[in-house]
């Protein structure tokens, strides 16, 4: 938990930003595929933190990457350096490790990007080898960031293969197979990683969920264990997930 | 020079006025990652019942202007595994636990607070009387003021610790029910639960947690809170413990000045999981600068010439 | 492509589900400064008494989070005064007029109620039985079911135009009240009035308000009077009005899914005067890009299981 | 009313700061001693708008004059250029005409000098003549502005006078008499300018009350009618009236 100053903001385009934060113990500390709750100072609506991935760190930097959706995305793409904002983190369990020489394909949608420039970064680090799949509606949806490159799938096949991510994958599964699956985007888009290669390769799975806390305060992000009768809490058992672990399903005592 | 900040709600003597409010930081000892809970007047213990819950089905939770909705559905570990794993790391931590229990039936609130009542570690009992979330939370017990009655005598003669019973605001005149909880022995009453409120998702047209309405938290309801604080603390002579919409130490001062004799940190850990520190240190500056010596000195002592309001 | 965004309530036919809340525009003729008020669903008047009444002691308003207080007391010119002064503006303005009236006995509602009658200027009466900030406002009268059916019942029998309750939001049960209301013979209901809230100046060590308490207004109240729209609007055939925070058009859209047929601006008058006209933009361009043609198919539409619900 | 824009931000010292709006309608149609209502776009927390006298204009641009102390004054001191608000104004009665070659003497306490530079252009432009009075607890209460000579007085004689400003008044007062009595401050000081003076030379009075519209709407400014039964509104009625039109007391329907 650090008051973080604002360094800077760069728009990609659309409603896509990075901002740049000075937090050195998060920046030290972040594993990939943790994630911050932000705040900001001072105001009262929104009222709740708000949930991001940590996309990069540098020094004591910490970087987000985010699409300005609503209120606090908003209010967060207009800060100015110089500003300050709480940031709670580094939080919940990340992707886990991967040795050296192992391959690792990573499976993203949309602005699920948002995880891949540490996890890339750290992987490397581990000499580990990776593939980045993206997968958009078209090919202004797909994200980019420098000196990462990814082979792309679009649904309306503006960009890389014609298709959804998931299609890609399955066919790039016939001459090939990694070691271990990530996947962090929409919740379909999990749900289909889950069902198609969940079986086959060990498979994990970035979930997004409401948040109130990010630390297992409140129970309002739960996600249900699979097979069994209760709840994981997204922020603190995952956000990442073995694809074995949970299902999207519904069930609650009401059920 | 420091004031003094000790409060007591009948035999239980707290360091300060803060307590957490149930439910809003797991079972407390998560809170220990931000700062000694040791600290804390007391820590209130997540509602626990006989049995563990999952709760309700997702989305559980929705943001509104200045607050919040849950409907949580008192997923909790049940009452055994509390006892048998979070309270030990609690008493390790120097915190003071006071346990809250609800129950669809007013048997298993005995039976709850019988299984606790022989506990040292535990040092009160916190009924929750007004969940409106789930269909056996208390909710229809809470509103009703002979059967709110009824539960707390059962429980306050099985129980002989500091019972408090806490009131739902969804009903028209929580004096009534306070000064039931009160003719039947509690020692305290929190004041209040949360509020029954909605919100509607206008594309996909869905309300926008799944039990269609939740329980409303956060600063949008202290000028709602603070006027029942007010009207109990009139109507009982127990102590009111407030709680709703307290961020910030000038929100605990007003509560206090209003009536309340402690004050409850709910939806602010969310967001500051350390509030209390901040708040403590607000207080006591406040204290210094108003020469106020102590904490008796400020509850209640609002300058309110009560013929002036419209409704008594 | 325009959608249709007439609704009727009663026999009276709005041009949209847009109305001014009583007492949040003046007597409405002061809105024309801002955009021609010929364009809205109706204006409804501050509320009128049988006598002018100067209103309550000031300090009358204070700002809490996301809203508001008031305790303006029902200050107005008096019905004749309206009549005579106001009544011949709005014609001329071209607004359809709906009149509130208040009063602290029945025989003045219904003496109030045949003084309106006759008006042909005069749309429909809107009863305020539920103003929290005056010892007279017909909150008494609004927690009391028998006291509301009995009073709608009595100016129903001297009043054929379209009649609309008003109902307190501070009750367990709205949905009970708003029975009665429609058992009388009522046309319509407003869900809901302000809320009782207070606020403490923690240096004075005083109320902000000279009424300690007072009528709770603005978006923090939306979650909590959405749900008691949805709650009427479950219980009564009759239409809905709903009232309570609204500020953008997401809000009035949100309400008209919850069960609402109209829709009345308040407290965002105060900031945003000509909100009317954004909120009809915002609504219109809502229901082309969802492919709804008429109004009628968005009000109610909530797609809910009632049976989540843990208290109906 | 209009969507108007920042311009700049020029902090005075302390608490105090003037800000310069891009607000044509209203510099055209402003008169000394209106006010108008400020909101912030997007925000609803403060959610109402909140008041303030129009310090002075310039062209097309509007100043104004502001202690910050709370929320809202404090969003406004940090506002940036290009930012935007909604201006609601003008409103309400100003000062009274002055006649050519009459004296007007202006009486103000503390940030009620907010009023003084629009005032004194347009009393200068009618070949009024006119003499500031301005009181404060101490010399670093006292506010000044360039090209604007006032006759200070200080409660602790840390500068000018020491004493009140209505002691020095009517000290003045021995030796000379002005044609009209203004007074924009405290409401402690209005009352005293009230008893003091009302009854000597036409006083005219700027008072400050809880606003929620400004606009007559919401019936939260009541000051009360001398010696009569009901109440003005400050908004409308004001906030400037002729001294004998009002008292300071209470007396609502309670009473
Ligand atoms: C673990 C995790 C990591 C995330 N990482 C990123 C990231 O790196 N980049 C990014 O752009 N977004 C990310 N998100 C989503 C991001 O939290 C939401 O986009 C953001 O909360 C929206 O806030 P808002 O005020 O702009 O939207 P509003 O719609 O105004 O928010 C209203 C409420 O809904 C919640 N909410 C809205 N959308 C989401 C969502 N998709 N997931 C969870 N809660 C939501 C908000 O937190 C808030 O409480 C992540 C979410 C989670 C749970
Ligand atoms: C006609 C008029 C003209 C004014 N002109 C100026 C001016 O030129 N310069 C200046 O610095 N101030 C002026 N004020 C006072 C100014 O409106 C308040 O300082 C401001 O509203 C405080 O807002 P806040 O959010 O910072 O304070 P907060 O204390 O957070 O405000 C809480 C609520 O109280 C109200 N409030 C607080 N103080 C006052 C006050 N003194 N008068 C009225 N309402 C208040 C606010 O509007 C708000 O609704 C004027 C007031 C009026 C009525
Ligand atoms: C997510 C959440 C879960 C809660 N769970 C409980 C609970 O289990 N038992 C209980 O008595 N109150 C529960 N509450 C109510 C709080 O204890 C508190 O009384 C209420 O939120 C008002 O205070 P606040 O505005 O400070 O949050 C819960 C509140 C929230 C927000
Ligand atoms: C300053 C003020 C004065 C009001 N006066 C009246 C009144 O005279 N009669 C009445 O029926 N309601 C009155 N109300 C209630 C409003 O009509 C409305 O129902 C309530 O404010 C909730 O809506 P809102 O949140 O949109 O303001 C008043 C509200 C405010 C804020
Ligand atoms: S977000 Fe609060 S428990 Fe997960
Ligand atoms: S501020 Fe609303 S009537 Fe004066």
């Amino acid at each position: 938990m650090e008051l973080s100053q604002v360094l800077g903001t760069r728009s990609l385009g659309g409603n896509l930003f990075i901002t740049r934060f000075r937090s050195p113990n998060i920046a030290f500390a972040v594993l990939p595929g943790q994630f911050v709750m932000v705040s900001f100072e001072g105001v009262l609506d929104p009222l709740l933190p708000r949930a991001f991935s940590v996309c990069d760190v540098s020094g004591e930097d910490v970087f987000l990457f985010y699409a300005a959706i609503g209120k606090g995305t908003r209010m967060m793409s207009e800060l100015r350096a110089g500003d300050m904002v709480t940031m709670n983190g580094p939080l919940g369990r990340g992707f886990p490790d991967v040795s050296a020489g192992k391959m690792v394909w990573i499976v993203v949608g949309g602005s699920g990007m948002a995880v891949v420039p540490l996890l890339a970064r750290r992987l490397n680090r581990r000499d580990a080898k990776f593939e980045i799949f993206s997968g958009a509606r078209t090919e202004s949806h797909l994200v980019h960031f420098d000196g990462i490159s990814t082979r792309d799938a679009t649904d309306d096949g503006s960009k890389g293969y014609h298709g959804t991510v998931v299609d890609l994958i399955k066919e790039s599964f016939q001459k090939d197979k990694p070691d271990k699956l990530f996947a962090c985007g929409p919740t379909r888009m999990l749900e289909a990683v889950q069902s198609e290669f969940g079986g086959t390769v060990p498979t994990y799975l970035s979930v997004e969920a409401p948040m109130a806390c990010g630390m297992g305060f409140c129970q309002g992000c739960p996600i249900r264990i699979a097979g069994g009768e209760g709840y994981y809490l997204a922020c603190k058992d995952g956000p990442v997930f073995r694809s074995d672990e949970i299902d999207f399903g519904m069930g609650g005592d009401s059920e | 020079m420091n004031s003094d900040l000790t409060v007591e709600i009948g035999s239980l003597h707290l360091k300060n006025p803060l307590m957490t409010a149930s439910g809003t930081c797991g079972y407390g000892d998560e809170l220990e990652d931000y700062f000694p809970i040791s600290r804390l007047g007391a820590i209130v213990s997540k509602s626990l019942t006989l049995k563990p819950k999952k709760g309700n089905e997702p989305p559980r939770i929705t943001e509104v202007s200045c607050g919040m909705l849950n409907s949580i559905g008192l997923a909790n570990i049940g009452v055994q595994r509390f006892i048998s794993d979070k309270l030990p790391v609690l008493k390790r931590l120097g915190a003071e636990v006071i346990v809250n229990i609800a129950a669809k039936r007013a048997d298993d609130y005995v039976s709850l607070a019988e299984i606790v009542a022989g506990l040292p570690e535990v040092k009160g009992l916190e009924l929750n009387l007004s969940c409106p979330n789930v269909k056996e939370g208390g909710l229809e017990f809470g509103s009703d003021i002979a059967a709110l009655g009824r539960i707390t005598d059962l429980v306050r003669r099985v129980y002989p610790e500091v019972l408090i019973v806490k009131l739902t605001p969804n009903v028209a005149r929580i004096g009534e029910f306070a000064k039931a909880a009160e003719g039947a022995g509690a020692n305290g009453v929190t004041v209040a639960n949360t509020y029954v409120g909605m919100a509607v998702d206008i594309y996909r047209r869905t309300p926008k947690i799944r039990s269609i309405t939740g329980g409303f938290s956060g600063p949008a309801i202290k000028p709602l809170t603070m006027a029942k604080v007010f009207e109990v603390h009139n109507a009982v002579k127990i102590p009111v413990i407030a709680s709703g919409g307290v961020f910030g130490w000038q929100d605990a001062v007003e509560y206090l000045i209003a009536g309340a004799t402690a004050v409850e940190l709910g939806t602010v850990l969310f967001r500051i999981p350390d509030a209390s520190t901040g708040i403590l240190d607000g207080i006591q500056s406040y204290m210094v600068r108003e020469g106020l010596e102590s904490l008796r000195e400020l509850i209640g002592s609002l300058k309110a010439n009560l013929d002036r309001m419209p409704h008594k």
